[in-house]
């Protein structure tokens, strides 16, 4: 799925890669805080990385891998809060209430 | 010891002429109540239902529910541009006119002329009725006179209003006045790029809105969200807003902004050093040249955000960073509503500049899940009623005013007060 | 993977994987989704043995029960909830019990 | 021919002329008027008991009190001073709920030196003084002492827990227990620290429910597995040895031979196994001495002493363990059930297992009258019958009633 210079991510691909929010928001939700550090750990030192190689394609004409891309780095953004913040896949307080996203831009 | 000057009379709660003792939340736990804001307020005064941008081109409309008015309302972009609300009801026996997979829900779309499902009949984008199946099986029936059911509908800054009454008692312009208006030339229609949230609330419209128009909470309730060494300077010099405002049944906030990206790393998020974005936005400001008059009234420097709490349920916040925010609170029974969170931005045109935008909407995201579930714990604790009287601050003087508003317009249900 | 028995109980491991379950609402939950002959067989082989089994697991402090004897005990707490199925109503489901739930949401340890 | 004697006027109903022997009308376990009643005239008046001192066993130790039925939240903690206190459970800035987790409408317990409002940070010391206030300054003579948790009435009797909603209660908690419950002083509660405890919230009026559990007269029918089917007699019915009432208040005695004293075949192979039972371990030692209150009707051999605290508390005594059930409503037709069964800890293996066995068998025949008794509710609101008849070892269910319509018509 992942443009061959990302193939140490290729792993987590399959599960990360996701185009909606509603996607990203509930896989977090249905995955052991440890499993999203270890995509955690691989993903961020290669961010900058994956957004200077993303540049070199006009934004609204990407490639599909590099598309693929730009949703794993989509991902690392949604797990940032359970590993920096939360240490757990929850909001706390956060109770039963959820907040569903209904639009965003594309890609 | 304020940190900003306060007005003459000593508070801004004074300033602007409200009581200063403990306030009831009577208004939000009883049904009655809620009733009569139904027809007090929602009833009489203008709802935003959406922006232009929504309706990009002739035959383009979207539906909305507007259950605390007891109505669903249709907006189109006629033939002539002209963008026009009608009631969602077909003349022909009452059938919801305008829904696709389930009629309780909203929709949008393009098309050249509504039809409805149940006999066929078609109406113009005007409204006009323009197609009775077997019109002859009829008893004169004049096609004039079976048009769609218009609702008033006017246009402000992108903003699409709607007016349910008869006959409006104020035009859009009135009803926003000086302080709202003078927000007109801000490039509204620049910032296209939109990440839209939706909940249900249990808890009561005003409370959910006392909760965005103070920042006293944000210290403690979102302590968490940033690094400790931020969140504990934050909690100790507690909260202040430089500048709040009032004009007629409307109110703002300002805040005092914190270059944060300047600060030091340790005091922000890896995330946010990584995406150049957070809460305050994306750190890179999109140009968006001259800003009116009407933004940051208070001539705050730094300036952080102004928060414009329009009444009834809508809030317009537009951020220092060059991004802007608003939230609906759609009433659905006096102790749950609908709460519409939307994110706007330039549109981004590469990579960095989207996940900017990215981390900034899913911060916010963050934010909103830890009201809305202290919001639920609140309204069950007013409800018991055990204890009745709560002292607000002088950071918490626009619940003090959102509140008087609602008791002046229900309890003055004949003209619109002063 | 390591027997969850002592040997003196490794006859009866075949039953440890599905049956050393250490809350009684494991223990309830599993008896409800299985049927009469696994835990006839289950009953059959170890209530012979169940005083036996007590004694083992006496020989240590309740509050210290080295972890090869938590599971024995385990074990033991299921053949009482199986003996219900077995012994008393001759079914997994509690009769006339309908829908009804009562969960035990606190406990001793182990 | 009764086993048991019946006191001089030929039956313990007559005994009570007030209650009288007429039918009776369930209307008031399916009348949602009637629902809304209780709220004020029982449950914002009586004590009720909402737990043991057990649940706070060190300074700062607290748990929360969802009343459904009274819209209230309590809050009760162990001061720094020892003493337990009760509060609403509101912050009294903005009216946040003060103490709850993940959840706010689900109870919570732990241990704290002050609690905080997760809303602005304003904070209570454990005798519910607000102790400090976001940005003080920028209130308007705002006096901390005037702003402290709103106290709710508390109080405790042989450990356990009690609160009164009302604003001034008309009885202390003793008073309001009388000489039959007070009897129970020297029962040893805080010895029995091992608890099993239960909750289910089940689709029948709080009433409803707690008719089943003061009346043996259902057991041979809806129980006939307690007994092994080889003895099993299915038309013997059942005799308590003795009933009492006393205020509000109502109790019933069991009597006969013990169970494990019966021949081999009227137990379970388990029970055997585990010597221990529906009725609780063989071998453990008898309460000496045995308080008077215990057994009030002097019945020998004594089994079961079965306490019915107004409104809605039961306690169970078998001897050296005991069992609670509390009923808490929360509609016409549903309420939450609390049960836990509370024994000596077990000193070895073997006496864990005989409490785990109690456990089990207490859980399955309870679950029997919980499976049964959404089919009684539904039956009761097709409202096609509302007379019906209650014999006299259903005396306390007649008194139950009785005395829920007194305290509702004296509102």
């Amino acid at each position: 799925m992942l443009p061959e210079e990302f193939a140490d991510l290729e792993p987590f691909a399959g599960k990360w890669s996701l185009a909606t929010e509603r996607e990203r928001y509930s896989t977090r939700m249905a995955t052991p805080i440890q499993e999203m550090r270890a995509f955690y750990d691989a993903v961020t030192p290669r961010a900058e990385a994956a957004m200077a190689y993303i540049e070199r394609f006009p934004f609204d004409e990407l490639p599909e891998d590099a598309l693929h891309l730009l949703h794993l780095l989509y991902s690392m953004i949604e797990v940032s809060f359970p590993i920096e913040v939360w240490h757990q896949p929850r909001v706390p307080d956060s109770g039963a209430t959820s907040f569903d996203s209904f639009t965003e831009p594309r890609p | 010891m304020a940190r900003y000057p306060k007005p003459p009379e000593g508070s801004w709660t004074e300033h602007f002429g409200l009581d200063t003792a403990p306030v009831s939340y009577a208004d939000s736990v009883s049904p009655e109540y809620y009733e009569r804001e139904r027809q007090a307020i929602f009833r009489r005064a203008w709802l935003n239902v959406g922006r232009v941008e929504q309706l990009p081109r002739k035959g383009s409309y979207f539906t909305k529910e507007l259950a605390v008015v007891n109505t669903s309302v249709v907006v189109v972009r006629g033939m002539d541009g002209e963008i026009r609300a009608f009631h969602n009801v077909c003349r022909h026996r009452g059938n919801k006119l305008v829904w696709n997979e389930a009629p309780e829900e909203e929709t949008q779309g393009f098309c050249r002329q509504f039809t409805c499902k149940y006999h066929a009949w078609r109406y113009g984008l005007d409204g006009s009725l323009t197609f009775i199946q077997q019109e002859g099986e009829f008893f004169d029936v004049d096609k004039d006179q079976f048009g769609l059911v218009a609702v008033h509908c006017e246009i402000w800054a992108g903003f699409i209003f709607v007016n349910v009454a008869r006959e409006p008692e104020q035009s859009l312009r009135d009803f926003l006045g000086p302080m709202i208006t003078a927000l007109e030339c801000y490039p509204f229609d620049q910032m296209t790029s939109r990440f839209g949230y939706r909940t249900e609330v249990k808890a009561n419209w005003k409370l959910f809105m006392d909760a965005f128009a103070e920042f006293y909470h944000a210290p403690v309730l979102h302590s968490k969200q940033s690094p400790d060494k931020y969140s504990a300077a934050a909690r100790e010099a507690g909260y202040e807003a430089p500048h709040y405002q009032v004009d007629g049944p409307h109110r703002l906030v300002s805040t005092s902004g914190v270059r944060f990206w300047e600060m030091d790393p340790s005091s922000l998020k890896p995330m946010e050093n990584l995406t150049r974005g957070g809460l305050f936005g994306p750190w890179d400001k999109p140009d968006l040249g001259e800003l009116p008059a009407g933004v940051n009234p208070g001539k705050c420097n730094p300036w952080g955000l102004d928060s414009f709490q329009l009444f009834p349920n809508f809030v317009i916040l537009i951020w220092g960073q060059g991004w802007y925010l608003t939230y609906h609170y759609w009433p659905t029974s006096y102790n749950t509503h609908i709460f519409e969170g939307n994110v706007y931005f330039t549109p981004a045109t590469n990579v960095r500049e989207r996940i900017a935008q990215e981390m900034s909407a899913v911060t916010f995201k963050e934010f909103a899940l830890q009201d809305a579930n202290t919001l639920e714990a609140t309204q069950l604790m007013l409800e018991s009623g055990y204890v009745e009287r709560f002292p607000l601050n002088d950071q918490e003087v626009l619940l003090r005013h959102l509140h008087k508003v609602v008791a002046d317009w229900v309890n003055e249900p004949a003209g619109v007060p002063a | 993977m390591s027997p969850l028995l002592p040997p003196e109980f490794a006859d009866l491991e075949p039953y440890a994987g599905q049956w050393c379950l250490a809350t009684e609402a494991e223990r309830f939950e599993r008896r409800m989704a299985s049927d009469m002959d696994e835990m006839g067989a289950f009953y059959a082989a170890f209530s012979p043995r169940l005083e036996e089994a007590i004694e083992f697991c006496d020989k240590y402090p309740l509050d210290e029960l080295p972890d090869d004897v938590a599971h024995p005990l385990q074990l033991i707490h299921s053949l009482v909830m199986v003996s219900m199925a077995v012994e008393v109503f001759h079914q997994p489901k509690i009769v006339d019990a309908a829908d009804a739930v009562l969960l035990r949401v606190r406990e001793p340890r182990p | 021919m009764p086993r048991w004697p019946k006191p001089a006027e030929d039956s313990w109903t007559e005994h009570y002329p007030e209650l009288g022997t007429g039918t009776i009308s369930f209307g008031d376990s399916t009348s949602p008027e009637f629902y809304e009643l209780e709220r004020d005239a029982i449950f914002k008046k009586a004590w009720l008991n909402v737990g043991r001192v057990e649940d706070l066993p060190r300074k700062g130790s607290y748990f929360t009190k969802e009343i459904q039925i009274a819209n209230a939240s309590v809050v009760v903690v162990r001061g720094m001073d020892d003493e337990v206190r009760a509060f609403h459970n509101i912050c009294r800035h903005r009216g946040n709920k003060l103490v709850w987790d993940e959840f706010p409408r689900e109870e919570s317990r732990g241990f704290c030196r002050q609690f905080t409002c997760k809303y602005h940070g304003w904070r209570y010391d454990l005798e519910g003084n607000c102790t400090f206030v976001q940005q003080e300054g920028e209130f308007f003579d705002l006096d901390k002492a005037d702003y402290g948790l709103a106290p709710v009435h508390c109080d405790v009797w042989n450990g356990f827990v009690f609160v009164n909603l009302d604003r001034e209660p008309s009885q202390s908690v003793r008073e309001f227990l009388g000489p039959m419950i007070t009897a129970l002083d020297e029962y040893p509660f805080h010895e029995m620290s091992e608890r099993y405890d239960f909750a289910a919230d089940n689709n029948s009026n709080w009433k409803v429910f707690a008719d089943a559990f003061q009346e043996y007269y259902h057991v041979p029918a809806l129980h006939p597995q307690q007994t092994p089917v080889a003895v099993r007699k299915p038309d013997m019915g059942v005799e308590c040895a003795h009933f009492q009432i006393d205020g509000p208040h109502r109790l019933t005695t069991t009597g006969g031979v013990r169970r494990w004293n019966l021949p081999q075949e009227y137990m379970y192979p388990v029970e055997i196994a585990t010597r221990s039972g529906l009725l609780g371990p063989w071998d453990a030692p008898d309460i000496e001495p045995l308080p008077a209150g215990l057994n009030p009707g002097g019945v020998e051999p004594w089994g079961i002493t079965n306490f019915q605290i107004f409104p809605n508390l039961e306690i169970l005594i078998y001897g050296n363990w005991y069992l609670v059930y509390r009923y808490w409503p929360t509609s016409s037709n549903t309420h939450h059930f609390e049960a836990y069964l509370a024994f000596p800890p077990a000193r070895n293996v073997r006496e864990r297992v005989e409490h785990e066995c109690a456990a089990v068998m207490f859980k399955e025949f309870a679950l029997q009258d919980a499976g049964m008794l959404g089919g009684t509710q539904a039956a009761l609101e097709t409202g096609v019958v509302d007379e019906f008849p209650l014999n006299d070892q259903e005396i306390l269910v007649r008194h139950f009633h009785k005395t829920v319509a007194d305290w509702v018509g004296a509102a």
